[in-house]
């Protein structure tokens, strides 16, 4: 791609569109509490950011970005500091209408590794840091959306481990597992914007970033996708979306 | 007793999340006056009213759902007070659902309540304290029971159809004390933002869990504060703004009950109320009391106004007294 | 009774003395507090009194005794004021060692009704104000002391209604029914001070207040009453237990 | 994996009961030092640490129990950070519970971690933030479960045993998030009197919860208070003294890690520390930093002049432009 922005400046803004006023959204650091942020500025000024550090309604500070969801630069200026289980159980009781997510390997269905690479969990390949707050979030905000580089090793037919559940096995599979509520419901990725299909659960290609091409998703994605009946072009992000974002990340620590 | 479908709607922890999913949570403005906010009481309503026994007692907002002569309300609270006297007096409650009721040891058993649940003209379904906190906590977490080690072995367990429930791990029974999930809730605070964040002093009672609980939040506040005042004391917000959905500025909004640190209980009105029920009995003296203090006066200021600025001085030195 | 004191005076004495130090206690408003505020002041300098209000650590101004358990001057110069749900968790824990109950039936089993009057809930001949935190209290301190004037209408064969469990049919009636701690331990009254045989569990006569014989206890009680081995006879209130706890109530608004 | 026995025991709310019922309480005085608080940490114990990540970790505490040579813990903690490491690379610990570890997105995946727990030598038991977070509070509410929404779907449910439970009253399956009863708590908080009464500014993380969870509590402050500080401001407190078994007064007795408004966590400082690991790898740059800052200063004022008055007084700074 060649337009004048990053993959993170992208992302933001794609992450920070889904977002709608009077609203609630479980942010994690780095681009999603970006994404947050900017919508927060842009169109959604009734929008409370949420971490899950235990923070309600924090003013990011520009140039002091958080480097976790526990730290004072996290908290900063927040309206309410009700801890982590407090802050998660506002999700469960169903007050988060967003979460975002990220993740190492990222299936057909949504669910989400960021546990283990490998088949053993106890003797894994790779450890990795773990579902944090993830698992959790995907459990229990009425809409999540990952937001990810798209790359083939991380979009698998079935992830190493489900950390996050997201859809599982397809059909009602989330709902008898014992998951009443939420689910994934858009991928945003460095290439297009993907959903799921109502039935089958399966990722399903809605929207392609400018230049895009579908070849392109399919060479970085390691499962086949479905395609929405007219797959839409994304709208790329105008210059007043990447000047605010840009301001709010001024070292440009997670913007790339 | 009462209708099973209506009593599952309690602890529907799946209708009371899509009702919260279904409704904006925003970080706006939530400013508003006593009688736009009592309006989102409607008759039939399952009412939780914050504080405890004659402590911090939404009484403004209590006024007002009784000047708007809702019906058919069921009262949920621990301690239940003067309040629901007045609800049962109005009849405006066919329903209370608490842990003790009357005003007081020196005021004796209420011959309010017990004249209007002997006579059947109110249900009033009992739980242990800690059984009803619990039931606020468990719809306060969104699930639809608790387990927990008290109520078991007690003839309250038929009264509210607790059940129990076998830990999985022990096999052990434990009482499954049942989420309850009002309607609206009722709740007067120490200090608010106009976004409805909401700190409390002193003693919390169960505000912040019935907040969580409810589908509607209406506050009344004593202070107003700023925007930076909140930003400025996070650790002290207990409700966030996000989930309230009408707020009220009402000095005072808690008198004759205390308001810890600015007010104490008057007493003395808690006096000559009970000795005007064993003059004139339950009915004709609440019928008055309500004439006097809940009808006649329009605005929360007249009302204040039939204390006195004196009376109210004096409070709020033994208040400051009692907690310096 | 001729001693130069009132009942509530030697209700207050008795269950003062039974609260160890390093301790803590469930105290109600009125005699209860006063009990366990003499025990502080005597015997007992580390224990730590909680009200089920939600506070914890008060220490108690004379001439201005608390009215109810939610209230300032039951909150006066508290260490901690946890809220009335997270207080009686502290008991379900178990770091609630003792707690006062009183009520205005007790059985043989010690159960107690502060509920209503008559056989049926839904229509009773007297509605009593409920439980507040008693039935918690029974359920979930490790030890209950039940402190009552001694009177026959009182001391019934069965309550009415169970409100607070001590143990219900007895046996290991309380064990199975869900209730694995706790107990009334011991019933003080103005005539004598009970315990329960530890195979029946039905109330038995330890000790007599000085100047007080069998036969009158029998007189007061509704229901046969086993007696200890030997029955011992309670040390009167001392001059200076009395000084102390006339201090703590000058206005003898709960010392009758 | 691990003995059932053992597991049981985590859950086990009868004997976690008993285990409170037969010790003092009392409200006497807590202050000791701190090699007579972290002597009451035996080696096998389960140790829940305070804090998250690397906000107001206990760290003079962890220290304390890492220089006499604990060994075979279980170190349970919802993030995971440096002092997970160090405790991994001292051979302190056999299992860690955690919901992540690492020390944060700049410093990348722990190296240490995945060392350690990829050759086996340490099991990491994995939990959902939340879950976990539930495991400390159905302990503190002496319960052995709570139901809840969250891990189920998920491989994790496997790998901790979680069961469901069906709720009595709708029927629905949820997830019964086992009781998790520590050993030892470590904690570190911003004030305390002599009598062990805690107050914490800022976010409260899960302290409130592990201190009631736990059979032993072990807290650190950084401030001293009198009494009469408590008793002016009882509702800022947090964990009561009756339930705190040792108290030691460490002023910066979380640093590097950060405390509220007091001090931030010193980010250079885990920089150079992750340095050293990709120069020289895991076991001998953690035997390195252990060696430096653990077994050679013996007293705790000692671990600071490793840093320095002025990166202490700089750390300060941004602790009070940030919060204020």
């Amino acid at each position: 791609m060649t337009q004048p922005f990053t993959s993170a400046e992208l992302l933001a803004i794609m992450g920070s569109r889904v977002l709608r006023d009077d609203t609630t959204v479980f942010a994690g650091v780095g681009v999603p509490l970006l994404a947050a942020a900017l919508a927060q500025q842009r169109h959604a000024p009734n929008l409370t950011m949420v971490i899950e550090g235990g923070i309600i309604g924090p003013r990011i500070k520009p140039g002091r970005l958080p480097i976790s969801t526990n730290e004072m630069r996290a908290a900063h200026r927040a309206q309410m500091l009700p801890g982590i289980t407090d802050t998660f159980l506002f999700a469960q009781r169903g007050f988060l209408d967003y979460g975002f997510m990220g993740g190492a390997q990222i299936d057909q269905y949504g669910n989400v590794n960021t546990s283990v690479l490998g088949t053993d969990y106890w003797k894994p390949k790779v450890r990795l840091p773990g579902t944090g707050g993830a698992n959790d979030i995907a459990s229990l905000c009425k809409e999540v959306i990952i937001l990810t580089a798209h790359e083939k090793r991380r979009f698998v037919p079935r992830v190493d481990f489900v950390t996050s559940p997201a859809w599982l096995d397809g059909g009602d599979a989330r709902r008898r597992a014992g998951l009443p509520f939420g689910g994934v419901s858009r991928v945003v990725t460095t290439l297009g914007v993907f959903g799921f299909d109502p039935q089958t659960r399966r990722m399903r290609l809605d929207a392609l970033h400018p230049g895009v091409s579908r070849e392109q998703v399919r060479e970085h994605t390691g499962f086949p996708l479905l395609e929405a009946p007219s797959v839409a072009v994304t709208e790329p992000p105008s210059a007043d979306e990447l000047a605010m974002l840009r301001t709010l990340d001024p070292e440009r620590r997670f913007l790339g | 007793m009462g209708d099973p479908a209506l009593r599952g709607a309690e602890w529907d922890f799946v209708g009371a999340r899509r009702r919260l999913e279904a409704k904006p949570k925003s970080a706006g403005e939530k400013l508003t006056s006593l009688d736009d906010a009592a309006a989102r009481v409607v008759d039939g309503d399952r009412v939780a009213v914050g504080g405890c026994l004659f402590s911090r007692t939404p009484l403004a907002l209590v006024r007002e759902v009784l000047r708007a002569r809702r019906r058919a309300l069921t009262l949920v609270r621990n301690l239940t007070c003067t309040e629901g006297e007045l609800m049962m007096g109005a009849g405006a409650v066919e329903r209370v659902m608490t842990a003790w009721m009357s005003i007081g040891l020196p005021w004796g058993v209420s011959k309010v309540m017990r004249h209007y649940v002997e006579s059947g003209a109110v249900a009033l379904e009992e739980w242990s304290h800690l059984a009803l906190g619990l039931r606020f906590r468990a719809a306060a977490m969104g699930v639809p029971f608790v387990p927990a080690l008290t109520m078991l072995g007690s003839d309250l367990v038929a009264v509210g159809g607790m059940k129990t429930v076998a830990d999985p791990y022990s096999g052990e029974t434990l009482a499954a004390v049942p989420a309850l999930f009002p309607d609206v809730a009722l709740l007067h605070v120490h200090r608010a933002d106009r976004f409805g964040n909401c700190q409390i002093d002193g003693y919390p009672h169960m505000d912040a869990d019935i907040a969580r609980a409810a589908a509607t939040v209406l506050v009344t506040t004593e202070e107003l504060m700023t925007d930076d005042e909140t930003r400025r004391h996070p650790d002290r917000t207990v409700i966030p703004g996000f989930l309230v959905d009408a707020l009220v500025h009402v000095p005072f909004g808690a008198f004759p009950h205390e308001c810890y640190g600015l007010y104490e209980a008057d007493f003395d009105h808690f006096g000559d109320y009970t000795s005007s029920i064993d003059a004139r009995g339950p009915e004709a003296a609440v019928a008055d009391y309500l004439a006097r203090y809940v009808y006649a006066p329009s605005a929360w200021d007249d009302y204040l106004d039939l204390f006195g600025g004196e009376r109210l001085a004096k409070q709020q030195n033994q208040a400051r007294e009692l907690t310096q």
